[in-house]
């Protein structure tokens, strides 16, 4: 039931948000659309017929194996990243915040630097697989990765921070009186957890979840790495597109994206059954004192052993850079460590530009995301209005579609003059990046700050805007530094992955905006890899450094609004 | 800076622009060299994207309505002819034309061979000797190198492209059917290991021996061996082998075509054919570059003669033949 | 300006309907209570009229000037909410101060405002405390601080004393009140406790399922309530359905539906409540107007019988009678006199004329 | 079994000491009540029996067993939160199953025994609802029947009845005690409504700022107080600063501190509460105990005064009279004789000596 005003109101937050889905998100997507109806020179549905009635059924097989490598990676990640947001923020012990700002480092690792660390890590020459080998005197090394297992150990590498990092935030969201009823009413630990606090954590697992299951099944660098013949959806995308089937290319994206989309339409009817918003009375946010010593204790050594093998690849890619190119090539092991690498890179006169860049182009981005993601979402979680589902779809999209896909998207609307950039071409510009990445990032910050949102009483807004606070002024007083741990999460990780964007920046960066993930991919290209892992190092580094001072203020923040 | 290039001396076509952009897979290395002795000739900025050849590709065609780059330096000459094709290109006959063979140049001058690069066999010379070592392409079907060949995937690979379609090619010359090549390839993917992602995986994989054969370019195989200290030496195919073109072209609507076509010169003078030979393991397609490294003279090439028109017209099919039917998808699965 | 009127107003949720044909008229700086079993439609309606509902149907007016649309910000009301809704992330005095920091009151004088209502409420020595480690009652009183400093035009508050006790709430109850004069403060306060009702209001209002009953001051409502809701609802009361037998000028004679027991009645309208043709009725009479008698006397409306239970209430005991098949309740003040009530003891009561009223019974089978 | 004892218990929140020195013994199915001002520790306490924090200080047992660090879950407690807990993502019906569920009963039994206690806090008809879709006190009865439907052991109910209306609080007043008494449960309530605490309690416990005052019956407690500030807290006093003028074996003649007024109290016990050495002693006695005499008479403890206000509660009036430089409250019932009382009316008091307490004052300057 919404009227005149407030319907006004929505009416105005709405027509930005949709102008810009419209712009950047549907007229884009629309053009890959049409290209898959294009078959001959005519319009037809002829290129889905072939996709499904194709003799050899390839793309069947890819469809399939996408959606169920997704599934498991889904599965895999929450496996990982639940836990581990429990240990980290229900227990205190030494060392705590440095492991829970550690465990968000796998988004750090660049990504294909990243998988061939797993390779040297896991790989049939691989580092552990060998030293075991050695260690006991086996014959053969006992296992390897490579193929389903592999891309699923990525896969549930790389992603599980998004299960790790909405949960996080949503677990401090929960007020500890529910979890104390379930106790009292006699519930088990495992009780409480399955049937309380995981349940009101639905808004956040759906959220990641979403996210995880379009990532996987968009996902490039892990099955194109380890997947060999192994077909997914995705890099048959990619390989019409090599092959110069432009048709068949836009008519598997147009599948793929159907089946993320249909995906979050079942999510969002899963989480729709219920309600999740907290209307306890008052603010009962005690802390509970309950704990187990024992469980605290191996729950501590889980948790440590966890980011250990967590940061072993970013050891590796540290080991690598280390090791002067051409001294690691058949040995098993290196045996020449010294800063070459470093020495070479540094001696490049322009070796903080694509750093610089890559540093601005992210903040223009994310600083978009967050102003737009935290907008869409208040409008998805708060308000009502007719096309909301519409609106969640074009949202979603941008992660629905394998990254090269957006690429070409935007370099099929914007390579000509258009309304939406004022009549510029962006193609060629600076611009295109930064806008490439805004495009991609936006479900991510949408999606994190809807968790919390969703478990956001409304009252709260009523009673700010009863003692007179306009909108906008709630909005920034009230709503926005309550749900900022969630929206700082999802933020987070809309910069660190713009920071390491590599698929549609290797599309369109202009020589004005080279990033770093590009300056990486070239030494890789020239078979520099220490100078390749030189430069992962130092993207790792200043991630990492952006991440320890945004932990401590998020830190902070936090602990002013729960204890 | 305008001033300053009017007054070189040399200039004799009229002004040059102030600033060039260059798109090119050859790697930082090259680049920078070039760019440096390109600007202290003409005092013109050189600009270089590095990247792979298909996203050069993919790149101009996106740029197409509002060009960024001046020359496309780097890629088989497959890939010019696409580009023409699209209208991609801007027809420049270059003043070392005579200098080049008929095989080495678009008919149309839309690009014009700069290097070739010929398809070798490549071993892990720490695991096979040279003796045991396959002589010719037929030898890689021996059963005695089952799960001993690492191939980098080919769709993604022009190199690899150039490989498996010649092998086709090879019967299909005559009879004009694929179904021996197919055969053929069959055969290969009995042998293979495992399909690489990357050709940085290729050469670690073979390098450490998970596999100790390949088939790869032979300038890379030299600058591998030569400067990274890769266990790596390489077999030319006795029954020929293809021999790829690496050309050069001017991009149509060019936003610096004077200082294009500078660029396009002096890339290929016989000055600098020289330091590409002894520097950077090329071998040029001119035939007038003298005391040449003694690894290109000694090396004798028996080019397999290829019509590319067939080639190009033909391989996205042959290519997605051996996708979906040749290529065992299981056999990376297995652990 | 400040006067409210609801006219004809509903609000439904889905098929849920919480407040049906609702007719009010709240005066300018009256004190208005809305009384009614939980559940009955009170927070709907002063949500709607804070602005958060919209009505589904009717209008909602202040002064003269249709609200029913306007935005919750534009009412310049002030609430206490059910639930408090407290902002989590803000220390007690950021809470208060909220409101004046919206109306970009001067630095100096939010605090000084601010520690004053704290320290009305006897909150002082909390200010710099997280809302969350509040006991309940003090972030009530920290809901109730928000509301009352910013001196609205128009106060809502939903039960906002629920969770104090018997003293503080005779403290708040005479700030609310006193600012609500000062000020002349539109007051609409929420609450499930009749004796709050009954000393503070100007007027009441008693809802049943989403219904208003009877609007009247606070005598009215006890001493001539409309129907038999009304009356259980406010205080205790006895009610025996009856039957009249016959009436003339000065006196009701009625009985019991089985005829027996007479009892006779005043026949005046603030005795015998009729509205329309009620096929039930129900002869009324609280438990306090009912006298024991130390002696056995003649007259009008005496009966014998026994005490079954003594209650003990502190000020107040509470007898159960029982009079052949009835059952009345009585309620005596505990003085020296209580000693004597014993349960099986006889004794006589006697029903005054001037305090029995006959009402329609509408609720159907209410315990 | 389910006897809990306290001992010297003391919770500190950092340097917040909200519960000190606390002792207390609640023998097996028993009903016990805390009772205190806002903000003194009584959900502090309670949560430590229930298990959510542990004490700072001391034991808690349960019969003979300490309990202190004993998980929550292990403890076969119900309760009831002050602010409800409830569970956003179930139904009323999954709400109240819950406890049912985690004890593993047969699906047919739950069925029958949550449709069972949702009749009986009178919300069958909301079975399926989510609970955000309920009013305020509709929320409060599924906390209190989740709690119920358990049958635990220890029962801890922290303002259970706080937003229901009398009748419902009655009804859900008489479920409570009907339960306890069923299944002998062992009870603690915690309320801040005096009438509730005195009617229902076996024994009362009174706190003030995180310490036990008095631990008695009601009577006790209301007839007895230890000192002004369980007299004040429960009910209704009057209070006056005093000094013995001497003593006797039968009276006691105390006069104010001025030297006026002169007041005769029986020197019993029960009349006399001098804990300790206390330099300040007052004289108490209730508002009700009061009598207002018809004509005048002769005898100790009468005074005369002028009626000051007269205050209106539904079945009680409450007078002010003042006496001299005294000011009395004396509550009569609303009976036929409370038309007579006007302000400005004179009239005769007197101060009963069995009805007059002396009490020493330990609460500084509560108004
Ligand atoms: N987490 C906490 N941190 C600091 N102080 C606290 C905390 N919880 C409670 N307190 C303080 O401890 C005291 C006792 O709190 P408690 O909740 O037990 O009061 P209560 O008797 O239940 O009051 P009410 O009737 O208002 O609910 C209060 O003064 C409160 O402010
Ligand atoms: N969002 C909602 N959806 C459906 N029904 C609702 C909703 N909110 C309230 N109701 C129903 O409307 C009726 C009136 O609710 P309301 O909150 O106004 O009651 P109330 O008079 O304030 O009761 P209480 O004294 O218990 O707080 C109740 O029966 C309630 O269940
Ligand atoms: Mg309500
Ligand atoms: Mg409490």
């Amino acid at each position: 039931m919404m009227k005149n005003r407030d319907n006004r109101l929505t009416l105005l937050l709405l027509i930005p948000v949709i102008l810009v889905l419209i712009a950047y998100v549907l007229y884009p997507s629309l053009r890959t659309f049409f290209e898959s109806l294009q078959k001959d020179g005519s319009i037809t549905f002829g290129n889905y017929q072939d996709f499904f009635t194709q003799a050899s059924k390839t793309n069947l097989e890819a469809l399939w194996n996408s959606v169920y490598i997704s599934l498991l990676s889904v599965l895999a990640s929450a496996l990982i990243g639940i836990p581990l947001a429990f240990v980290f923020n229900r227990y205190d012990f030494p060392g705590r915040s440095f492991f829970s700002t550690a465990a968000i480092m796998p988004i750090v690792l660049p990504s294909l630097v990243g998988v061939m660390a797993f390779m040297f890590l896991y790989g049939e020459t691989g580092l552990v697989p060998n030293a075991i080998k050695d260690l006991f005197g086996l014959e053969k090394v006992p296992f390897k990765i490579g193929g389903i297992s592999g891309i699923l150990v990525v896969h549930a590498y790389t992603m599980y921070v998004y299960f790790y990092m909405t949960v996080s935030s949503a677990i401090h969201k929960i007020d500890p009186s529910l979890e104390e009823a379930a106790y009292n009413l006699g519930a088990s630990k495992s009780k409480v957890f399955w049937k309380v606090t995981f349940p009101l954590l639905t808004p956040a697992i759906v959220a990641a979840s979403l996210l995880v299951f379009m990532i996987s099944m968009a996902s490039f660098s892990a099955p194109f790495l380890l997947a060999g013949g192994f077909r997914v959806l995705s890099l048959q995308i990619y390989f019409s597109k090599i092959n110069g089937d432009m048709e068949i290319a836009a008519t598997q994206s147009v599948i793929l994206s159907i089946v993320s989309i249909s995906f979050l339409l079942f999510m969002r009817w899963y989480q729709n059954r219920k309600d999740y918003r907290m209307a306890s009375k008052g603010i009962g946010a005690h802390r509970s004192e309950v704990k187990n010593p024992f469980i605290k204790w191996t729950m501590v050594m889980i948790g440590m052993v966890g980011v250990i093998i967590l940061l072993l690849p970013h050891f590796t890619i540290l080991l690598l850079s280390l090791v002067p190119d051409g001294t690691w090539t058949w040995q098993t092991y290196p045996t020449i460590f010294n800063f070459e690498n470093y020495r070479l890179l540094f001696e490049d006169p322009n070796i903080l530009k694509p750093l610089k860049n890559s540093l601005l182009l992210s903040v223009i981005a994310t600083a978009g995301n967050l102003v737009f993601g935290v907008l869409t979402s208040y409008l998805l979680v708060k308000r009502k209005f007719v096309g909301k589902s519409l609106v969640d779809i074009l949202v979603m999209i941008p992660w629905a579609l394998p990254a090269t896909v957006i690429g070409m998207n935007l370099v099929f609307a914007f390579n000509e003059p258009s309304i939406f950039t004022f009549g510029n071409i962006l193609v060629g510009t600076f611009w295109i990046l930064p806008l490439a990445y805004f495009i991609r990032h936006i479900p991510l910050i949408v999606r994190s700050t809807n968790a919390v949102l969703e478990q956001l009483d409304d009252s709260i807004e009523e009673a700010s805007r009863s003692l007179g606070a306009k909108w906008f002024y709630t909005f920034r007083k009230v709503i926005l530094p309550i749900i900022m741990p969630g929206v700082l999460s999802g933020t987070l990780l809309a910069f660190v992955e713009s920071v390491g964007e590599f698929p549609t920046s290797v599309l369109l960066y202009t020589i004005s905006n080279r990033p770093i993930s590009i300056e990486i991919m070239n030494q890789l290209r020239m078979a520099n890899m220490g100078q390749a892992a030189a430069y992962g190092m130092i993207q790792i580094v200043i991630i990492a450094v952006v991440l320890f001072i945004s932990n401590k203020f998020f830190g902070v923040k936090a602990e002013q609004s729960l204890s | 800076n305008s001033e300053s290039s009017s007054s070189k001396p040399e200039e004799k076509e009229g002004k040059l622009e102030e600033k060039i952009v260059i798109y090119s897979p050859h790697g930082k290395d090259i680049l920078s060299k070039f760019e440096q002795q390109f600007e202290q000739k003409y005092n013109i900025d050189v600009e270089w994207l590095d990247m792979g050849s298909q996203e050069v590709l993919d790149r101009v065609r996106s740029e197409k309505n509002n060009p960024q780059a001046d020359v496309w330096w780097g890629a088989p000459s497959t890939s010019f002819d696409q580009a023409k094709d699209e209208g991609l290109l801007k027809p420049y006959e270059p003043k070392y034309a005579a200098a080049l063979d008929e095989g080495f140049h678009d008919p149309d001058w839309h690009w014009s061979g700069t290097s070739q690069t010929p398809e070798v066999i490549m071993y892990n010379s720490k695991k096979v000797t040279k003796e045991e070592a396959p002589k010719d392409w037929d030898e890689l079907l021996d059963p005695k190198w089952k799960d001993k060949i690492i191939i980098r995937y080919p769709l993604a690979s022009g190199t690899m492209r150039t490989i498996f379609s010649a092998m086709i090619y090879r019967d299909f010359k005559n009879s004009n059917e694929p179904a021996k090549g197919y055969e053929w390839l069959e055969k290969l993917d009995a042998n293979t290991k495992e399909y690489s992602a990357n050709p940085e995986m290729m050469y670690s994989k073979v390098a450490k021996g998970e596999g100790v054969l390949s088939v790869w370019a032979m300038p890379d195989v030299v600058m591998l061996k030569e400067n990274k200290n890769y266990p790596f030496e390489f077999i030319i195919p006795e029954s020929g082998t293809p021999v790829l073109t690496e050309g050069i072209a001017v991009v149509k609507d060019a936003p610096h075509p004077k200082a294009a076509e500078a660029f396009y010169e002096f890339v290929n003078t016989p000055e600098a054919a020289k330091i590409l030979a002894e520097e950077f393991y090329r071998i040029p397609t001119r035939n007038d570059v003298k005391d040449l490294p003694k690894w290109i003279t000694d090396t004798e090439i028996k080019s397999m003669d290829i019509d590319w028109q067939v080639f190009q017209k033909e391989s996205d099919k042959w290519m997605q033949h051996w996708d979906e039917n040749i290529k065992s998808g299981d056999k990376e699965i297995k652990e | 300006m400040a006067s409210i009127k609801l006219e004809n107003v509903q609000k439904a949720f889905g098929n849920v309907i919480a407040v049906d044909h609702l007719d009010l008229h709240i005066k300018d700086g009256e004190f208005f209570t809305f009384l009614g079993p939980s559940g009955c439609g009170k927070t709907t309606t002063l949500r709607m009229i804070a602005g958060f509902y919209y009505p589904t149907k009717g209008l909602v007016r202040f002064g003269e000037k249709d609200m029913t649309r306007v935005p919750p910000e534009k009412r310049n009301t002030g609430m206490v909410f059910q639930n408090y809704a407290l902002f989590p992330h803000m220390t007690v005095f950021e809470n208060v101060a909220f409101g004046l920091k919206v109306r970009k009151i001067p630095v100096n004088e939010v605090k000084t405002r601010v520690q004053d209502v704290l320290h009305k409420v006897r909150l002082e020595k909390y200010t710099d405390r997280q809302v969350s480690q509040l006991s309940g009652g003090q972030q009530q009183r920290v809901a109730l601080a928000r509301a009352l400093v910013i001196e609205p035009q128009i106060l809502l508050l939903d039960e906002p004393l629920s969770n104090l006790d018997a003293k503080l709430r005779d403290e708040m109850r005479s700030e609310i009140l006193r600012l609500q004069q000062e000020y002349k403060i539109t007051t609409i306060y929420v609450t499930h406790d009749q004796a709050e009702a009954l000393s503070m209001s100007d007027r009441i209002a008693v809802f049943n399922f989403g219904e208003c009953h009877q609007v009247g001051t606070p005598t009215e409502i006890y001493n001539t309530p409309t129907n038999d809701f009304v009356a259980r609802f406010i205080g205790e009361i006895n009610l025996l359905s009856i039957k009249v037998d016959r009436a003339d000028e000065e006196k009701v004679h009625v009985s019991l539906l089985d005829g027996s027991e007479h009892f006779v009645v005043h026949n005046h309208p603030f005795h015998i409540a009729l509205e329309g043709k009620k096929e039930q009725l129900a002869l009324s009479i609280r438990p306090e107007a009912i006298k024991v008698l130390d002696n056995y006397m003649k007259g009008p409306n005496i009966f014998k019988g026994t005490i079954m239970d003594v209650e003990f209430f502190g000020s107040v005991i509470n007898l159960n009678v029982k009079i052949n098949k009835l059952v009345l309740q009585v309620n005596l003040l505990n003085d020296h006199r209580s000693s004597n009530f014993k349960e099986g003891t006889d004794v006589y009561v006697q029903l005054p004329e001037d305090q029995i009223r006959i009402i329609p019974m509408v609720s159907g089978d209410v315990t």
